[in-house]
């Protein structure tokens, strides 16, 4: 257990190293323009760049530039090219929006998710299996975005139900977050939802043809406990690594679409806004962000696996 | 309720039925089930009548997919959720079973009725503990507390010689080896005080030893409670052990049912007989063989060792650990020879086997070819050799690219050693036919052939360019006794035309003795014993080899109690990963003593060509 | 001109305010800020020692008095420039106003590398200071005495724009002990009828009225606090805006949503013309655009009303450089390539191409992505290939886009621009064309317009301290660079003002020419 | 049902084959602008565009059969060449996918060792990645500057750009399963028995392990041809994607979501056919699932952001 959590940081440390590099190259290597002029405003003067320059390094050699501006970054005192602001600072104030919408998609996705995959499967082959089906295609195939912008215009603006996007904190006034959030997190969730119904059906009917389900009604359990006790369990184990990954991959930029579209102004409309910017700081800093979560979800993800699931061997 | 309980040794007397006037515990009458398919119904069960009395064991014997587990799952209602159709009646002391509601049913079954299957791993849930597995089915039917559930459950695993029940209890499916699986699944069935127990295949999937053990608790078992018992088996050997009456059953149908030892003097139906026909006994005459040839081997393994790395287990903390499948081997089959290699499962037959046509890397001694070092050879300095060494594989579905043509399939080597395609399509043909199938089915692909089509497709293949030893591994496990012995027959054929040596792999003791000039046998990586097939079945060297032979059942009733209990091993093969020190056999072996603990006992020559690695030899004693 | 604390008397006093921005404004400092996003809000904080009367239209350009006591002395020689600083001037924290301050606002401007620097650079010593890095040294051109509040500057040249630096936003003083760092998130205290009391950078900022607050001509302002908070979509402003969420927008409401505006709200929006001037920049120094008739082509192809529907109606088309409201604009009659208002004549403009011989060259269009903007630039390439180039469009994000076109090795053959001015003055315009100011990198002489002319006529003419003297030359320029077609103008944008029912909208929602909305005349009902 | 969703897949093909007859029949084509022009409705010329900037709506008649967009444009003629555009993206990318991953997949899970080390970390470097801000990422930076690799050249804006990106992107989501399976077959007996015959490593992934993998690339097409049109249309709709004015379903909706009060038709026509498009798709797959592998959750992996 150690072993493998020290052996999947070092992992990680190094997925980290190749994805800051990555990073750092895609808005290095690739012609863009020159960030110090960038940065030097409207009308600059050749002694305001050359501060600049000097100032971000920007003439050091590539590999220098990269550990400075990893130094600034990791060290939490790395500031955007264009607005100045501290990076770290940006990140924190929009956790909360981000992990709001990702905590209450994910708590919707799963319940329906399983909801609606167990209703289907219990019924499989008969017509509500199929509308359910329908629906669960319909739900993946729907884009993000388009949804979202129908959401908010109709449902928000013009019938007044919800407001038109943007956030209030929790802690300001919980029933208002709520209310924000409650577009959001159904579009964002929809997707997903459309999935795990799928994922958790075909398991639930995988799992039905066991033995040990066989053995299970053999026993004389109800058909209530083999199926809580004896499918349910054994068909959720899979969905819940995957709601960890899927998780993870959400807080880590999966929701930007949704972000923007609602105004949510998390971390991923954060980063997708620096990215046009080509700002490389909050770039760097939010993939590094996103993928540290990514990576650190799907190494928890394995061990609540090896944990839930005793024959897993941890490798 | 009251229960009795299991667990007390005097609970037996009290839990024996008076015969009730006649009355069976159970009862079938001209039980037909059927399932609805997307191309019609299949009529598994078609017929079928049944009685069973109390304390009485049952064998319903038949072959592969002849409606055997049908029938019993039925009996149990347990049909129902694939949507079977059913008709005819089940009658359990007096009650109708067919019609019965869900929740009767529900009440008999754990509680009345209980059930053990095939595959134990399979059976178990992979993620609860053994323990908890069994205290849900007595709360399920008893009005106890989950303390005392759990209780009960150690106590049942105790009672069918689980070790250390109240650990294991704690454990998972997968920490426990098959035989304990077995038992569990043994305890879980006894755990309500059943009736009737039925026994689907219990032992198929064991090693004979464990299925001595296996078989052995069940008898007890019967003998204890009264109950009746049902077995389920292909094997009649297994019924010869244990049954009391036999039903035979054939395409859904019961065509004989008569005591067990009238079946075996005198079977009536056609059917009985040719199943009975087919099954290989070792006391059958050993088929005349041609004096094993002289001359340099061709193939001479030298101390031969493959060790796998083995991967740690979450929050278990093994140290980093090896398995020495094969453990210093020393072996050599000579020209035209069979070398029978025998040994229960995990002892490293099929490693030992693929190292030696260079599959894997040995870890250790020399591999030789016609007298040439392979073990490091490159894959271009192997291929001229791979025409001459050739192998044939166990899983006769797994062994054929189920994407590509037979032609093909057969083909390769011809292709691989530059032969043109019109060409080696000729040879194709021929081969085909060489092996008993028709040129036309090297259009066909793989799933459109049963099993023992398949194997000789693979056999096909070794042929394809005239080798000189052929490495059989399990070549005819995975088929039907019937099959079997067409196989078998087919390579005496070809190794009698081609002058072929083979290395015949089998876990099947009495398989190899029809096949083999010499046996060896093996035990956790090491060679115990190596002899003329004569001697080895009739004087058997060294205790493990006497111990796979006495656990071997014997297909005759009227020797069922000549058979020398005590002598087949207790327990199971230890771990691979933690081999016993000095003799690996010693912690199930009878006779061990001090020395057997300390030292490895060499491979000793005790009579021309029969070696063996024993500290005390049977030689004199036996 | 009347406007002695023009607004105290219409309106109510009090209350709270929660109005929108789209983006973050560049910075709350006002040393660094240099956009009309922050220009707006920062203006009625840090009063510079000149500032313009807060007051509509043409009055609105005048210079007044801010922390200076009055207009600045200026020398013969047009280099010297003297004023004195009010007596007993306190900044929002109580703390009084010195002259030494005004060295210290300079020198912060100086120091951050901000966009401003070039506004100051011909004062005298300046540029040995942004060399020596030093914040510390003096810039010998200023002398400042904290005794008389007397100020003091030399420039090196004339300059007739230098009074109208002294009333930008980046001379708006600060004390001295601010420090040579970016103020954005804790804004220094400031001398002005508000002060920003709360900061949080992308979410919000806050002006909270200042007690007393007291220098003739400047409002005081009427409500207590005004919340700018940061909606990114104009869509959502919009529509809170309408449904009293928030009660004033800075930018325009989305053309989609103005029909409904002004056909619902029409008695809370209106618009005003702004003195930009929007254009299509015409690279000369590259082809196909260094051949004047391919360049005359574009100018006669263009059709200014299609432009303004796209605007949603918000465009005054008009054919020059120099837009109205700026001392100098003149609409030249006729325009040289045909009325403005009138659809622009593609056949002409693809006999012309034909005739320069560049038929089919490919060309790509700059576009930035903010709001209508990639339309215009759709419109404008299908424009061109109507006319027979063979164009493609390049949609950059708005923040690098100007920085993307100003790079010589971005070879930017034509795109979108707009200009804004610092001041109202003529040169602010104007100054875009001149040759000699060409740069490799952040150039905004787009088009690389190099006429010896424009040039030295602009030289000459910044020379000459009042405008209205030369306003007649300066529109001579500008009538020269559209002639020879060195850019494709269209016309100014028309700015809004829209707010919610809570706001008494006839009395409070005066529009500076130059700093858009003025906050000090909000007022609720 | 997946046969019909299937057929209503190829209709769309067909369809986005068809435009420039489309195009013909509306008299202009998807980036030619009207602004100002008037067309005839009921006897009276109307403005393409209002003076407002309000685009006419569907007219349901070969010209402006779905009305015109805020620059005076066919939005039928825009759709069925967006669809061009998208369905070649989606299509495109999906391939490429599908032999990158096939091609990753093979050589690591057959080869092992050093070579699947290396696989695998390249596979989690672009997992960890949060999907749209790499996409993102890799688009804006191409987008200005194009990119250079040995004889390729990627120009800037080129829909190149977006299919190599999308392709990328989800390599992972495919080669990680591939190489499962590949694992998997490789302990197959056949695999065995070719090395038993002497073939090499080449012979063995090709003729052997490639064959087998056929059912699961199967499976995986339709549904990473759906992911990557989804994909593509959310970069456009972010702006990395297709370039206006060249029509896609993505910056179709993006121009769209800035209409929705005057002129819902431009936002809701072009999601819809996205809509219909991805569905086909996913229902055709979720058929194939069933054909193919019943058993198997393999594909239900391959997701999307
Ligand atoms: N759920 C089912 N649906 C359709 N056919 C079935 C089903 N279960 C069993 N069958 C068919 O019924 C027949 C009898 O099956 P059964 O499992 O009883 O055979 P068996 O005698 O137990 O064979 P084996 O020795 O292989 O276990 C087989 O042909 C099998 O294919
Ligand atoms: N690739 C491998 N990695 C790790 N351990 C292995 C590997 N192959 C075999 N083993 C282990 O080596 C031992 C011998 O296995 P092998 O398959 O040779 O046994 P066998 O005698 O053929 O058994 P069976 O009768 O079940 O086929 C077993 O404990 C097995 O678990
Ligand atoms: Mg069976
Ligand atoms: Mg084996």
């Amino acid at each position: 257990m150690t072993r493998f959590v020290v052996r999947r940081l070092a992992q990680m440390l190094v997925v980290l190293f190749a994805v800051s590099v990555l990073t750092f190259l895609i808005f290095n290597v690739i012609p863009n323009g020159d960030p110090a002029v960038r940065m030097a405003g409207k009308t600059p003067t050749e002694s305001q760049v050359e501060a600049i320059r000097a100032d971000w390094g920007f003439d050091d050699s590539l590999p220098v530039q990269y550990v400075t501006t990893m130094e600034k970054v990791l060290g939490g005192s790395a500031i955007s090219y264009f607005s100045q602001l501290n990076v770290r600072d940006q990140i924190v104030e929009g956790l909360p929006r981000t992990l709001s919408l990702a905590v209450g998609a994910a708590v919707l996705w799963m319940l329906a998710g399983v909801a609606l995959g167990l209703l289907a499967a219990l019924r499989a082959g008969r017509l509500s299996d199929r509308l359910l089906t329908v629906l669960a295609l319909v739900g993946v195939s729907l884009p993000v975005f388009w949804l979202g912008a129908l959401a908010s215009y109709y449902l928000g603006f013009k019938a007044g139900w919800f407001p038109n996007g943007g956030y209030v904190p929790l802690t300001e006034d919980p029933l208002d977050w709520a209310h924000h959030l409650v577009l959001p997190w159904t579009v964002l969730a929809i997707l997903f939802i459309g999935f795990y119904s799928r994922v958790l059906r075909s398991n639930v009917l995988d799992t039905m043809s066991e033995d040990y389900v066989r053995t299970a009604r053999a026993k004389g359990l109800s058909e209530r406990q083999v199926l809580l006790r004896h499918v349910l369990r054994n068909s959720l184990i899979p969905i819940v690594t995957l709601w960890g990954l899927d998780f993870g991959a959400v807080v880590a930029g999966g929701a930007i679409l949704t972000e923007t579209v609602f105004d949510l102004q998390g971390v991923g409309q954060y980063a997708a806004e620096a990215v046009g910017q080509l700002d490389v700081p909050p770039v760097l800093a939010v993939t590094m962000f996103g993928a540290f979560f990514i990576v650190v979800l799907s190494t928890v993800v394995d061990i609540v696996y090896a944990i839930l699931d005793p024959r897993i061997r941890l490798t | 309720m009251s229960a009795p309980h299991v667990g007390s040794a005097d609970a037996t007397a009290a839990r024996v039925d008076p015969p009730g006037a006649g009355e069976p515990l159970l009862a079938v009458r001209d039980l037909a089930v059927s399932f609805p398919t997307e191309s019609g119904a299949i009529r598994a069960v078609d017929g079928v009548s049944l009685d069973l009395a109390a304390g009485e064991l049952l064998a319903l014997v038949g072959g592969s997919g002849c409606g055997k587990s049908v029938t019993a799952l039925t009996v149990m209602g347990l049909t129902r959720p694939q949507g079977a159709r059913t008709e005819g009646s089940v009658h359990y002391r007096g009650r109708e079973l067919l019609d019965a509601s869900e929740d009767e049913l529900r009440r008999v079954r754990g509680a009345e009725i209980a059930m053990v299957f095939q595959d134990p791993l399979s059976s178990l849930n992979p993620v609860l503990r053994v323990g908890d597995q069994i205290a849900e089915q007595i709360l399920a039917h008893e009005d106890v507390t989950r303390a005392q559930a759990r209780e009960r459950a150690v106590e049942l695993l105790g009672r069918v010689g689980i070790p250390a029940a109240a650990r294991r209890a704690e454990g998972f499916p997968y920490e426990l080896s098959g035989g304990m699986r077995q038992r569990a699944m043994i305890a879980m069935a006894l755990s309500c005080g059943p009736r009737l127990l039925i026994a689907d295949e219990p032992t198929t999937a064991l090693d004979v030893t464990v299925q001595a053990q296996i078989l052995d608790l069940i008898r007890e078992l019967r003998d204890e409670t009264g109950a009746g018992v049902l077995l389920i088996t292909h094997d009649f050997g297994v019924v010869a052990e244990m049954a009391d009456r036999v039903a035979v059953m054939d395409a859904g149908r019961i065509v004989e049912q008569a005591p067990v030892e009238e079946v075996f003097a005198a079977p009536r139906h056609p059917r009985t007989r040719a199943l009975l026909d087919a099954v290989p006994r070792l006391d059958d005459p050993l088929p005349a063989r041609r004096p094993p040839a002289e001359g340099e081997p061709v193939l001479a393994l030298d101390g031969l060792e493959v060790a796998f790395p083995v991967r740690r287990r979450l929050l278990r903390r093994d140290s980093d650990l090896t398995v020495r499948a094969v453990d210093g081997v020393t072996l050599a089959v000579r020209p035209g020879e069979t070398l029978g290699l025998v040994g229960e499962s995990g002892s490293g037959k099929t490693t030992l086997a693929r190292a030696a046509v260079r599959l894997i890397e040995p870890t250790g001694g020399t591999v030789s070819f016609a007298g040439r070092d392979i073990t490091a050879a490159s894959r271009r300095e192997l291929q001229p050799l791979r025409s001459e060494l050739q192998i044939v594989f166990q899983d006769p579905f797994g062994s054929l690219n189920p994407r590509k043509r037979v032609a093909d399939i057969v083909g390769l080597p011809l292709r691989l050693h530059g032969l043109s395609k019109r060409d080696s399509a000729a040879r194709v043909a021929t081969l085909l036919e060489r092996v008993g199938l028709e040129p036309e089915h090297a259009d066909r692909w793989p799933h459109e052939f049963s099993g023992g089509q398949r194997q000789r497709i693979g056999i096909a293949r070794a042929l394809a360019l005239s080798p000189r030893l052929v490495v059989l591994d399990e070549p005819v496990s995975a088929l039907d006794v019937s099959v079997q012995t067409q196989i078998v027959d087919l390579l005496d054929e070809l190794q009698r035309e081609l002058g072929l040596a083979y290395l015949f792999v089998a876990h099947d003791l009495s398989v190899v003795r029809q096949v083999s000039d010499r046996v060896a046998v093996m035990y956790l990586g090491k060679l115990m014993e190596v002899a003329p097939v004569a001697e080895l079945y009739e004087r058997p060297v060294h205790p493990y080899t006497a111990a796979l032979l006495a656990a071997i059942p014997v297909p005759d009733p009227s020797r069922r109690d000549r058979r020398v209990r005590g002598v087949a091993p207790s327990g199971e093969p230890p771990s691979p990963t933690d081999p016993p020190s000095g003799c690996v056999f010693h912690p199930r072996c009878p006779r061990a003593t001090d020395v057997c603990r300390e030292v490895v006992p060499p491979l000793a020559a005790h009579s021309d060509g029969h070696l063996a690695a024993c500290h005390h030899p049977l030689t004199a004693a036996s | 001109g009347d406007s002695d604390d023009g607004g105290a008397e219409a309106g109510n006093s009090g209350g709270s305010m929660t109005i929108a921005q789209t983006s973050q404004p560049d910075a709350l400092d006002p040393a660094l800020a240099y956009t009309s996003q922050s220009w707006e809000p920062l203006w009625v904080v840090y009063t510079p020692p000149l500032t313009y009367r807060h007051a509509e239209g043409q009055e609105g350009t005048e210079l007044i008095p801010g922390v200076a006591e009055a207009l600045p002395e200026i020398s013969d020689d047009g280099k010297t420039y003297s004023f004195k600083i009010r007596e007993g001037l306190k900044y929002s924290n109580g703390k009084p106003v010195k002259a030494s301050d005004f060295e210290h606002t300079i020198k912060r401007v100086l120091n951050l590398e901000s966009g401003g620097t070039y506004l100051f650079e011909g004062i005298e010593g300046a540029t040995d200071f942004i060399e020596g890095g030093d914040p510390k040294a003096d810039i010998t051109g200023i002398e400042a005495d904290d005794a008389t509040g007397e100020v003091t500057i030399t420039l090196t040249e004339p300059d007739g724009t230098f009074s109208n630096v002294l009333a930008t936003n980046f001379a708006g003083m600060v004390p001295a002990s601010t420090p040579f760092e970016n103020q954005s998130t804790k804004p220094p205290p400031g001398v002005g009828p508000y002060e920003i009391t709360e900061s949080v950078p992308n979410r919000q900022f806050t002006l909270s009225q200042v007690e007393g607050f007291d220098i003739p001509d400047v409002p005081k302002g009427k409500v207590d606090t005004i919340t700018t908070r940061i909606v990114k979509s104009t869509s959502r402003q919009a529509q809170d805006v309408i449904g009293g969420k928030l009660d004033y927008m800075q930018d325009p409401p989305p053309t989609d949503l103005l029909a409904e505006i002004k056909a619902s709200h029409s008695d809370r929006y209106k618009e005003w013309p702004t003195p930009s001037t929007y254009y299509f920049f015409l690279n000369q120094s590259i082809p196909p655009f260094d051949n004047e008739q391919a360049r005359e082509a574009v100018n006669v192809a263009i059709d200014s009303t299609a432009i303004a529907r796209i605007f949603g109606g918000r465009l005054k088309p008009s054919c020059n450089v120099i837009p109205s409201g700026i001392p100098g604009h003149e609409d030249p009659d006729p325009c040289p390539f045909g009325d403005p208002s009138a659809a622009g004549d593609v056949d002409e403009a693809k006999r012309l191409v034909e005739e320069a011989g560049v038929g089919g060259e490919k060309v790509t269009v700059y576009a930035n992505n903010d709001s209508n903007r990639p339309q215009i630039g759709e419109y404008y390439t299908d424009l061109l290939n109507q006319i027979g180039f063979d164009a493609d469009l390049k949609i950059i994000d708005g923040a690098i886009y100007f920085n993307t076109i100003g790079n010589e090795k971005t070879k930017a053959q034509t795109g979108l621009a707009a200009w804004y001015p610092d001041f109202a003055h003529p040169g602010s315009f104007l100054q875009q064309f001149d040759g000699t100011a060409i740069q490799p990198t952040n150039n905004s002489n787009y088009g690389y317009v190099n006429d010896p002319e424009i040039n030295k006529g602009i030289a000459d003419l910044l020379k000459e301290p009042d405008v209205a003297t030369v306003a007649d030359q300066w529109a001579e320029l500008d009538r020269k660079a559209i002639e020879k077609s060195y850019l494709a103008p269209y016309g100014s944008e028309e700015l809004t003002t829209f707010m919610s029912d809570r706001v008494d909208f006839d009395n409070c929602s005066l529009v500076h020419p130059l700093y858009g909305n003025d906050y000090t005349s909000f007022c609720l009902k | 049902m997946a046969l019909a969703f299937g057929a209503l897949f190829v209709a769309l093909v067909l369809c986005a084959l068809a435009a420039p007859l489309w195009a013909d029949l509306a008299g202009r084509g998807p980036e030619a602008t009207n602004v100002t022009g008037k067309i005839e409705v009921d006897g009276r010329q109307v403005d393409v565009v209002s003076l407002d900037g309000t685009p006419i709506g569907p007219q349901w008649r070969s010209e402006y059969f779905l009305g015109a967009d805020a620059n005076g444009r066919d939005v039928m003629v825009r759709l069925l060449y967006g669809a061009r555009n998208s369905l070649l993206i989606g299509i495109a990318a999906a391939l490429l996918t599908t032999i990158l991953a096939t091609l990753v997949g093979l050589l690591a899970g057959y080869l092992g060792r050093w070579v699947d080390a290396v696989a695998r970390s390249a596979l989690d470097v672009i997992w960890a990645f949060p999907v749209i801000l790499l996409g993102v990422a890799l688009a804006t930076a191409l987008a200005v500057g194009g990119l250079q690799i040995g004889p390729f050249t990627l120009e800037a804006g080129s829909t190149a750009i977006s299919i190599a990106v999308i392709a990328v992107v989800y390599v992972p989501y495919m080669a990680r399963p591939i190489r499962g399976e590949v694992l998997a077959l490789r302990e197959k007996e056949f695999v065995e028995a070719a090395r038993a015959q002497g073939a090499g490593p080449l012979r063995t992934m090709l003729s052997e392990l490639l064959p087998n993998l056929s059912s699961t690339i199967v499976v995986f097409a339709p549904l990473m041809v759906a992911n990557a049109i989804l994909l593509e249309a959310a970069l456009s709709f972010l702006g990395v994607g297709v370039v206006p004015p060249a029509p896609s379903w993505g910056n179709m909706i993006d121009a769209g979501v800035e209409r929705l009060v005057t002129a819902p038709h431009l936002a809701i026509v072009p999601g819809a056919m996205l809509v219909a498009t991805v569905l086909a798709l996913n229902v055709l797959g979720d058929g194939v699932r069933d054909a193919f592998d019943p058993r198997s959750r393999a594909s239900w992996g391959a997701r999307r952001p």
